[in-house]
């Protein structure tokens, strides 16, 4: 069982013209992924790009697990071009992944655009749940078949009002709490998504003394705590997205 | 097939070791390589006092290399020894120390704690600024740098003593030579190179602290003329970083006349590259029918001409 | 969209030049771009002498970057006012001359023919060894550069004088500071950092030099750290140079406080480069409402600290 | 009409594990190329590796252009893989191809290896010619079928005797003098392989006062001209091999 494995290419296909869904197998026996965990995939076997790319996985199954990956730069470019059949190189699965708690509680997911990988990790996860899903327009909400299984507690949302109700997901977040006040304490929220967004979720949680946690993001140059590149600023010093995260208790982060 | 060989009072099983500040403790690599098979381990840079690091981003890609600014984040001696140690103890490899300070003192008490709690080896990492000389780093000054190595060996007379030079130098022979007489047991060059990136939208460089220490396959060549160079040059031991990614690249180094070399970034794209390295450097002397590695140590033909007319 | 920028007297188009040593004498680039259209040009680096060069191997690829020993073959300074100049002077852009010697008189000697031939402007290469001091170079011994610059100020007063500088150096902003001293018009870095490579299979190095300069992508975070440095310590313009490749690659120089941008190794890989350049910063500055280059310059968020820690 | 331009992978496959032929359509304007020219190619749009890489072609037909490619390193790894309708980037055609004389003569094509792209390419335009063909084993014998129309003119060796004569191709030269003794003043060699072998060749020539031509080959960044990487040793001082070349006469060249 190795954390240093190749995969081969199973499926990859555009969603938008700026994400795409890419679905590997491993061809060596891996460790199995914990929600909020994540890989690191190199997306080309040249030096240039030289570092292995993180993503969260959204599911594992059948030997296969899938990731949602948006185009930014070089490295998510070479890999929107993953032919099927080709091997790559990969690592993990890596970082503390979301607590689960056994308690009787109410789980608020909270993703915003491709945060809902990594929430959907999780969403298979756990029981008594919300989900609410918020992305630019409907163009950017992706993956909805997975997630409509949720029926009414599923909440989604689009800035500009193009699908689901208008608005931020701090805006929807605030209704569900209004909506809630009786078992409010009851309520953990796990989110991923746009650092402002977290922000503002954070910022709401503490106000109304809700727990929660964040998935956070930074770059990275090995994924397993070896290099102290993907430090975050928490309340007991620097700590590493890699290792201690990626999922950081709301009142741990200093933003 | 004999692949031993000697860094001062050192004798290391094989001359793959990893670079400090790439390995962490070792144990974060215990996931993905036999740690035991190695020649020896270089941990992170350990200073006197805890370090907390530069604020993020502390890395950032560029064309065949990454920029660091960790900001030589370390847990500091004390809880280095306590909480560390111990796991690096129970290891059949040789630890070496990397370690930092900000005087001569501090690298003095910081060699001598080691050396009494055991430790075999010292590396010095003397690119950190001399406080008390307004900064300068220790590594860019020839008398500085002479100096603090023989304050460090009449401190610490046992342990095996290496001198990480900078990059940041015109003249990579003199400082070898600094190194060599002033005491050090061997060289290990180079640390990485500063180095800069800018994002264009937002016009911010892409690292906090500005500017970063580039390592990676694109310094290979530079660290590859100077570790030439160094070794034209001294006849201690020099120990060959910069870009190392795979066994083809090592051989280079030890062909211009390393007698071990460290993998430092690497690391981070093949975890497993260590090993990689050390199996490939052995199906390598098999293929050329050479049975000790010290057969090819220095074995590039062409001799140092300190010529500059490049271009 | 004003693009134009100054370089001491000279008022460039735009501020994309070629690099010496990468654009032949412009002639061998006509096929590919509108040479007219380029901020200005700077042709291969020319001696008194004709040179014949270093034997091959002179050139090889390494890991996004190349090393080159051409060993400064050219038609020496006679050949070169009689057989490229006169195709030179037909275009419509700023020539520049870079010129190299091994003697503080070779340049004094060469600026002046230059100046009296109409050249306006010369690029100083003082990466070449001076003789007369132990083949020394000029760039990396500050007084020995600040003597040969002010020499050959007196002499040529009228001519634009750029210093090229050496990136072999530990500290950038000295050296910056002794050209705008001594009467540079402004400076130009970097030039290739002197680097090895060796074949594995037959243990020699891949240069017939042994050493080469590298140039590419691989030196752009190190060539645009120098330039900053440089352009926050003087006052004079600074022309970056160093691994630029495209559009983004020109504008990280330019918000790092360049005033003008040299493509070198970027012409090889696509001849076009120049002008694509030109066209990416135009498109750039478009987007970004913003009708003047100058309001791109030295716009990158950040103060020098000086501060080595990397790592 | 453009030395600087772009090209279509129209076909690319395995002539043996070690050498394949790519046929490539430029989808700009370009120039038609001469017997000897060459063009740059680049395996990748990452800048590892860089710089592109130098081909004779073998003919060019119906707008259609034709490499013969053997595996070395990096670059010609990548290319191997190039699959059809992919866009690459290309330079060319350059240098000085084969002189071409007009007289009565001779023409003696010699070919080692992958050389033989280039001696094709002039074979399809001189006339009173002969082929001497030479490769250290059958299987590395290449493009036979667009040889073979030469019939009894066309002479072929391995070095292990598993095809053709056995030898070298110097000892089917001093073969094909010996039975040629009375037009020898005719003859003109074109060689094109190995540098060991053009050697070789050279010197059979000028110990026969038989005029010759030999492409050569050197590393290169631009291919036309500016970087002067490609400098060989002539008599008339360094030339280089991308624009005095590759092709140059015997008895200039200092070996
Ligand atoms: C734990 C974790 C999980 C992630 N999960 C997902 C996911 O499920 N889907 C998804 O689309 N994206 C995810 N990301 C972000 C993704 O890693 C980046 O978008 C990607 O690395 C960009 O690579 P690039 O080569 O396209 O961009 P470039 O800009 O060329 O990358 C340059 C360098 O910066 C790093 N980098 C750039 N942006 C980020 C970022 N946001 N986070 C970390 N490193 C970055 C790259 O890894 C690379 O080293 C995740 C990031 C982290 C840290
Ligand atoms: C004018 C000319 C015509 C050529 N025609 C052909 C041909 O028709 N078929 C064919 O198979 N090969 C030909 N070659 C050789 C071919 O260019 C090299 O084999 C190829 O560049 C190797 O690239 P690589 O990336 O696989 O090797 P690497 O070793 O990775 O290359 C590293 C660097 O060295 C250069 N290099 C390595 N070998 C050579 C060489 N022999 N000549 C020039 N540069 C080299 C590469 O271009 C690259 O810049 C020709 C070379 C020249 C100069
Ligand atoms: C993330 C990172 C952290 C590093 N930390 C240290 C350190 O603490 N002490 C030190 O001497 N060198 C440190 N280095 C430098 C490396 O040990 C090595 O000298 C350099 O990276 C060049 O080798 P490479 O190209 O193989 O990475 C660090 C390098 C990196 C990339
Ligand atoms: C083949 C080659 C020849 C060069 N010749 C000269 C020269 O004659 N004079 C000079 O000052 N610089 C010369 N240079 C250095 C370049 O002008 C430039 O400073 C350097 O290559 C870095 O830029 P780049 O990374 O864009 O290539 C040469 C560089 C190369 C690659
Ligand atoms: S990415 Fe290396 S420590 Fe987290
Ligand atoms: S390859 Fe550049 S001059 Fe010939």
């Amino acid at each position: 069982m190795s954390k240093n494995f190749r995969a081969k290419v199973i499926n990859n296909f555009a969603l938008n013209p700026r994400t795409f869904l890419l679905e590997i197998e491993p061809i060596e026996e891996t460790i199995a992924p914990k929600p909020g965990q994540f890989y690191m995939i190199q997306p080309d076997s040249s030096y240039d790009p030289l570092l292995k790319r993180p993503f969260s996985y959204i599911r594992k199954s059948n030997g296969k697990i899938q990731f949602l990956c948006a185009i930014k730069g070089k490295g998510t470019r070479l890999m929107m071009n993953f032919h099927s059949n080709k091997i790559i190189s990969m690592l993990g699965p890596f970082g503390n992944g979301y607590p689960i708690f056994k308690s009787n509680h109410i789980s608020l997911l909270i993703a915003g655009g491709t945060g809902i990988a990594s929430i959907l990790s999780l969403s298979n996860e756990v029981q008594n749940k919300y989900l609410i899903y918020g992305a630019r327009t409907r163009d950017e909400l992706l993956l909805l078949d997975k997630i409509e299984e949720l029926g009414d507690r599923f909440i989604v949302c689009t800035n500009d009002c193009s699908y689901g109700k208008k608005g931020m997901v701090d805006e929807l977040l605030k209704d569900f709490i209004s909506s809630h006040k009786d078992n409010i304490n009851s309520i953990i929220i796990y989110a991923c998504g746009p650092l402002p967004m977290l922000k503002a979720i954070s910022k709401i949680s503490a106000e109304n003394n809700i727990k929660g946690f964040a998935s956070l993001e930074e770059n990275m140059a090995c994924g397993f705590g070896a290099c102290l590149g993907c430090a975050v600023k928490t309340k007991q010093g620097y700590q590493r997205v890699c290792k201690e995260g990626p999922v950081f208790p709301f009142k741990e982060i200093i933003w | 097939m004999n692949l031993t060989v000697e860094i001062g009072r050192l004798k290391l099983k094989n001359p793959v070791m990893s670079a400090s500040g790439t390995f962490g403790y070792a144990e974060e690599f215990s996931d993905f390589v036999d740690l035991n098979k190695l020649g020896a381990i270089v941990v992170k840079g350990i200073s006197i006092k805890p370090m907390e690091g530069n604020p993020p981003p502390r890395i950032c890609e560029t064309a065949c290399g990454m920029l660091n600014s960790i900001g030589l984040q370390n847990v500091g001696l004390k809880k280095f020894l306590k909480e560390k140690l111990p796991y690096l103890n129970k290891l059949k490899t040789i630890i070496i120390v990397n370690i930092l300070g900000n005087s001569i003192s501090d690298y003095v008490k910081l060699s001598k704690t080691l050396e009494d709690s055991g430790i075999e080896a010292v590396e010095l990492n003397v690119s950190c600024p001399n406080v008390k000389k307004g900064g300068i780093s220790f590594g860019i000054n020839d008398k500085m740098l002479a100096k603090l190595i023989s304050k460090v060996r009449q401190s610490a007379q046992k342990i095996t003593l290496i001198t990480k030079l900078s990059p940041n130098v015109s003249n990579i022979p003199l400082f070898a030579k600094v190194a060599e007489d002033s005491g050090s047991d061997a060289i290990s060059l180079i640390n990485t190179i500063p180095a800069l990136a800018i994002d264009i939208e937002t016009w911010k460089p892409k690292l906090a602290n500005i500017t970063g220490g580039l390592s990676g396959p694109a310094i290979k060549p530079i660290a590859l003329r100077m570790v030439w160079e160094a070794a034209e040059t001294v006849k201690i031991p020099v120990i060959g970083i910069g870009g190392i990614m795979n066994a083809g690249d090592a051989i280079e180094f030890l062909l211009a006349g390393a007698t071990a070399i460290q993998v430092g970034t690497g690391n981070f794209v093949n975890p497993g590259a260590t090993i990689d390295i050390l199996e490939g450097i052995e199906d390598y002397l098999k293929r050329k029918s050479i049975n000790d590695i010290k057969g090819i140590i220095g074995g590039m033909n062409g001799k140092c001409t300190n010529n500059n007319s490049d271009n």
